[in-house]
């Protein structure tokens, strides 16, 4: 009975992937790509990998397909969302040929890898030590902070990035397109019920991810799209570069992580060492920290660079 | 019995889904599709978590699955008004 | 055929056909795309790495994680590119690959 | 505190604070930030020498639970090679930036962009982790397009999105290679691994990273995206660029096929990427004699240059692993990756200068340039013969040593390539030096203040004084490498 429920799964999966691909027009590309971040989601939870599952969800496929379809619309704008005619079969059959290899090869190689003795032995020593009861929360936070802390700077690395791409005499202008809404309209009023019960969600995400699935990227996420959800709604206006206060919530999340990874070097534990007793706390302030850092972050990478002087 | 309340309310459930699928594929134009996908399946929605709340094994997890459903509700309807309103506005040719 | 291996050749599979998508398309939205569907593709198949053993691994999970923000920031940037070079050039495609031969 | 932490702590810090901070005080704290990264690096590197490998299992978990950052020789020798060029860098660039149209925009995003750069490239160089690797090269693309893109222009976008598309595949790849050591050996600290049993799938990992590294580290014929990206950044940005961000990809090259899995690196798979290499070599120089802009000259000799980088492989690896010649070898590429680093930061910021001054990078423009500004001109000749291999520069050395390697080992193919890229960089070198040294009257331009020109020539200069005290160096690269101790010139 699972199989079945597997196999059919992974049919939906590989067909929605195919139709990404090979599907007629951008617009359609992207919304089979939401379709299967979704598909993906419910994978994850068949893998019991339940945290996964919860990032492809807000991630993967929510956030990503924010960004395809605000990126979509702004090309429509501008009248570059058609697509020029692909090259034919006969051209692009070495290409097909090479990736069906390169499959071929990651299936024979699936056959072909040892099982190692897993979850390695060390990590059930560690774990009782980490300060946090989801092993996942305490891989991120904890044993692999290094990588989590990179991340998070490599997140704020792309919206830098990003932000270089505004036209110069944009530069001081708020973030994003100008949203019209009708007061006392649908949007409006979606706006203004959704918050509350948006930032629950997301509190109670980062609150959990100490012991249950969950985390401060997941929550992170969702409280990102409260505020994209507020911002469209005409509740929030979007900030512009020059307000510090935004900027100081873009580093918050890493400094805070760094300077407790260099407290604990210069108290001699070592470089991001969480000592036993306190660690729990310390992944809690940190924590914190980062969700905030994650959330303001997201919302910007979606609302785009500066380019609101041009529509006022 | 549980077991049975939820085979029963699922089961309609799917039946309002399918329903809803049906008529996203075979109405005309876009506000008779939207009809159909947005009824259908909320109610769908809600018989599926009926179903599922007989097999919850606490309060808690029967709240939470209701608050889902009142939030698939919220977002399905005002996405089905925004996605109304520019079908209208692009039919009048404005 | 288990439920990990069913998921390994399925994102085998799926890497496959993101690396096409990524040779084939035109669109540079669309080669953006196809690049999360080879970034997903790995994933499964580690997390399915990571289920084989049957106890959860929570290393892949984390690396995972780790690696879907990873993707969403490139994601991000390429996006935002793509909408820039858009505008600057009229075009939602690169130059005909000048120079690439 | 450390200073292993410090080379990395301190330019993230700095980065966030020029995020966070405005204007002047951000730029403050970017400098603040410069100058300690340096000092670490220095201070990394004397303690190194001094006191042997310092090791730290970040957050005192030992793999395979945790991450172990560790720096030996090659970590030292381009870490220093990084702080030098970045330090360089940054002095040319708030003249180069300054008083441009560009305004504000540039002025917020250099700063944090080039600091972040510079902590990923830190960060790849002392990680022993391959997922914490894949982590740190997405910081460094991502850095590095922004980089490629400030500029704004058409072309400069085009560019940074044909760099995006060669990147994130190539890092696509690296990672799916990481998956299958993953897979297999339930482990991705390089120091366990080292100790591995084989496993049937190594041979594609390895594959797989390779040629994910190498579309990273732009081999042939993975080089489309570079001349266009290094050519249309600004200059101090190019000068990172090529001079820096190649080298990330190349190590991590190096600790795999030398350290993770020698026993997959067969003399086919090495011969081949040796081939590639000398396919770069001669088409890198066969395009850079044909440019007219002096920017894309240079961004096509990188090209060739990195593609020695690669010959060295079949002469210090496989069946040459365990002999004489391979130390020399070995040691040959690192000189090559380091003096390169130095002379290609030097010739683009002296360019940049050129640039600044006359408006345009095209080959006639850059007539008179070396009686106007004489110590730029003088770093762009002392480039040259760095990269053409002239004693006594590094590249020289370098150089020398690739080929007595090859000479030795009986493979006087790669010798050959060598020789004639050499012949070929002089051509290429030959025709913007012409220019630059013919008389034209040039006292109607702004010049670019003398410290400002002393700039390149100081990046220009360590690159031949690396050559004159290679001894120094060599005992350095050697540290953590046991086969190399025994220098086998």
């Amino acid at each position: 009975m699972t199989l079945v429920l597997d196999l059919t799964l992974c049919a939906l999966i590989l067909a929605v992937a195919l139709a990404t691909v090979l599907g007629g027009g951008v617009f359609r590309a992207i919304v089979f790509f939401i379709v299967y971040g979704l598909l993906l989601s419910v994978a994850w939870v068949r893998l019991d990998a339940v945290d996964v599952a919860l990032a492809e969800a807000a991630i993967g496929a929510g956030l990503t397909g924010v960004l395809f379809l605000s990126a979509f619309g702004k090309l429509s704008r501008i009248g570059a969302e058609a697509e020029p005619p692909a090259a034919g079969i006969r051209a692009l059959l070495p290409a097909a040929l090479a990736c069906a290899g390169l499959t071929g090869a990651l299936a024979w190689a699936w056959f072909a890898l040892p099982v190692p003795e897993r979850p390695a032995p060390d990590l059930a020593t560690a774990l009782p030590r980490a300060g946090i009861e989801n092993p996942v929360t305490a891989v991120l936070l904890n044993f692999r902070a290094w990588d989590t802390l990179l991340e998070s700077i490599v997140l704020l690395a792309a919206l830098i990035g990003v932000w270089m791409l505004a036209r110069d005499e944009d530069w001081h202008d708020r973030f994003g397109l100008p949203q019209h809404v009708r007061p006392g309209g649908v949007m409006a009023n979606f706006g203004r019920l959704l918050p509350p019960v948006g930032v629950l969600v997301g509190v109670y995400l980062v609150y959990v991810g100490a012991d249950r699935p969950g985390g401060a990227f997941q929550g992170g996420t969702v409280l990102a799209a409260v505020g994209l959800v507020a911002a469209l709604a005409g509740l929030l206006r979007p900030p512009r570069v020059t307000q510090i206060v935004w900027r100081m919530g873009l580093v918050a999340g890493p400094l805070v992580f760094l300077i407790a990874g260099i407290v604990g070097a210069i108290l001699g534990a070592g470089f991001l060492t969480l000592p036993e007793p306190i660690a729990g706390s310390a992944i809690f302030v940190i924590e914190i920290a980062l969700v905030a850092s994650i959330a303001v972050t997201l919302a910007f990478l979606v609302i785009g660079p500066p380019e609101q002087g041009h529509r006022e | 019995m549980n077991d049975l309340a939820t085979y029963a309310f699922t089961s309609i459930g799917l039946f309002f889904f399918v329903a809803g699928s049906v008529g996203f594929l075979r109405f005309p134009d876009v506000f008779s599709r939207l009809h159909a996908l947005t009824k259908a399946d909320n109610l769908g929605l809600g018989f599926i978590a009926l179903g599922i709340a007989f097999q919850a094994e606490s309060w808690r997890l029967v709240a939470l699955l209701f608050l889902i459903w009142g939030l698939m509700l919220l977002a399905a309807g005002t996405m089905s008004q925004l996605i109304a309103r520019d079908a209208l506005r692009e039919r009048d040719g404005r | 055929m288990t439920g990990p291996t069913l998921y390994a050749l399925t994102g085998a599979a799926l890497v496959g056909i993101g690396f096409f998508g990524l040779i084939s398309a035109q669109h540079l939205l669309r080669r953006v795309v196809a690049f999360n569907l080879i970034g997903s593709g790995l994933f499964v198949f580690l997390g399915a790495a990571g289920a084989r053993s049957g106890a959860s691994d929570p290393i892949p999970q984390a690396l995972i994680i780790t690696g879907i923000v990873v993707a969403l920031s490139a994601s991000a940037l390429a996006i935002g590119l793509v909408v820039a070079h858009a505008r600057a050039s009229g075009r939602p495609t690169l130059p005909e690959e000048d120079g690439e031969a | 505190m450390s200073a292993l932490v410090a080379v990395l702590v301190a330019p993230l810090i700095g980065a966030l604070s020029a995020v966070a901070l405005p204007g002047r005080s951000g730029r403050i704290a970017a400098w603040v930030a410069i100058v300690t990264t340096l000092a670490a690096a220095v201070a990394l590197a004397a303690s190194v020498i001094s006191q042997g490998m310092p090791r730290l299992a970040v957050g005192s978990w030992e793999p395979p639970v945790g991450i172990v950052l560790e720096a030996d020789g090659l970590s030292i020798a381009m870490i220093v090679m990084t702080a030098l060029v970045m330090t360089a860098a940054a002095l040319t660039a708030r003249h180069m930036l300054a008083g441009d149209t560009k305004g504000p925009r540039i002025a917020f995003g250099f700063w944090p962009l080039m600091l972040l750069l510079w902590a990923a490239l830190n960060a790849v160089f002392l990680s022993r982790d391959l997922f914490n690797l894949y982590v740190g090269i997405e910081l460094l693309s991502l850095a590095a397009i922004g980089l490629v893109a400030i500029e704004g222009k058409p072309e400069a976008l085009a560019a940074a999105i044909r760099y995006m598309i060669f990147a994130l595949a190539g890092s696509l790849l690296y990672l799916a290679g990481v998956v299958l050591v993953y897979g297999a050996h339930g482990a991705l600290d390089i120091g366990v691994l080292v100790g591995r049993e084989p496993a049937e799938t190594d041979g594609l990992a390895l594959a797989l990273m390779t040629v994910g590294l190498m579309s990273k580290t732009a081999l042939f014929p993975f080089h489309v995206w570079l001349p266009p990206a290094h050519g249309g950044a600004p200059a101090p940005a190019s000068a990172m660029l090529s001079a820096l961000v190649p080298k990330a990809s190349y190590v991590i090259l190096l600790r795999l096929w030398f350290d993770v899995m020698p026993d997959q690196a067969t003399d086919a798979a090495l011969t081949l990427v040796a081939t590639f290499g000398a396919a770069a070599v001669l088409w890198g120089s066969l395009a850079a004699l044909v440019q007219s802009r002096v920017k894309l000259i240079v961004a096509y000799s990188t090209v060739a240059q990195i593609g020695y980088l690669f010959l060295v492989f079949p002469l210090a690896g496989g069946g040459s692993e365990d002999q004489p010649w391979a130390a020399g070898a070995w040691n040959g590429a690192v000189f090559l990756a380091l003096s390169h680093g130095l002379a290609k930061a030097a010739m683009f910021l002296a360019v940049g200068q050129w640039m600044k001054v006359r408006g345009s990078d095209c080959l006639d423009e850059m007539e008179g340039l070396a009686t106007a500004m004489p110590m730029t001109a003088f770093a762009f000749a002392l480039s040259s013969i760095t990269i053409v291999g002239l004693p006594p520069s590094g590249g020289f050395t370098a150089k020398y040593l690739v080929m007595t390697s090859a000479f030795a080992a009986g493979q006087w193919v790669w010798a050959l390539v060598m020789a004639c890229g050499g012949l070929l960089a002089a051509a290429y070198l030959y025709r913007p030096m012409a220019m630059v040294f013919r008389r034209a009257d040039l006292s109607a331009f702004r010049l670019p203040s003398r410290a400002q020109q002393a700039v390149p020539l100081a990046l220009a200069g360590a690159a031949i004084i690396l050559g004159i005290a290679s001894s120094g160096p060599f005992e350095t690269l050697a540290i953590g490498r046991p086969q190399t101790a025994e220098a086998g010139l």
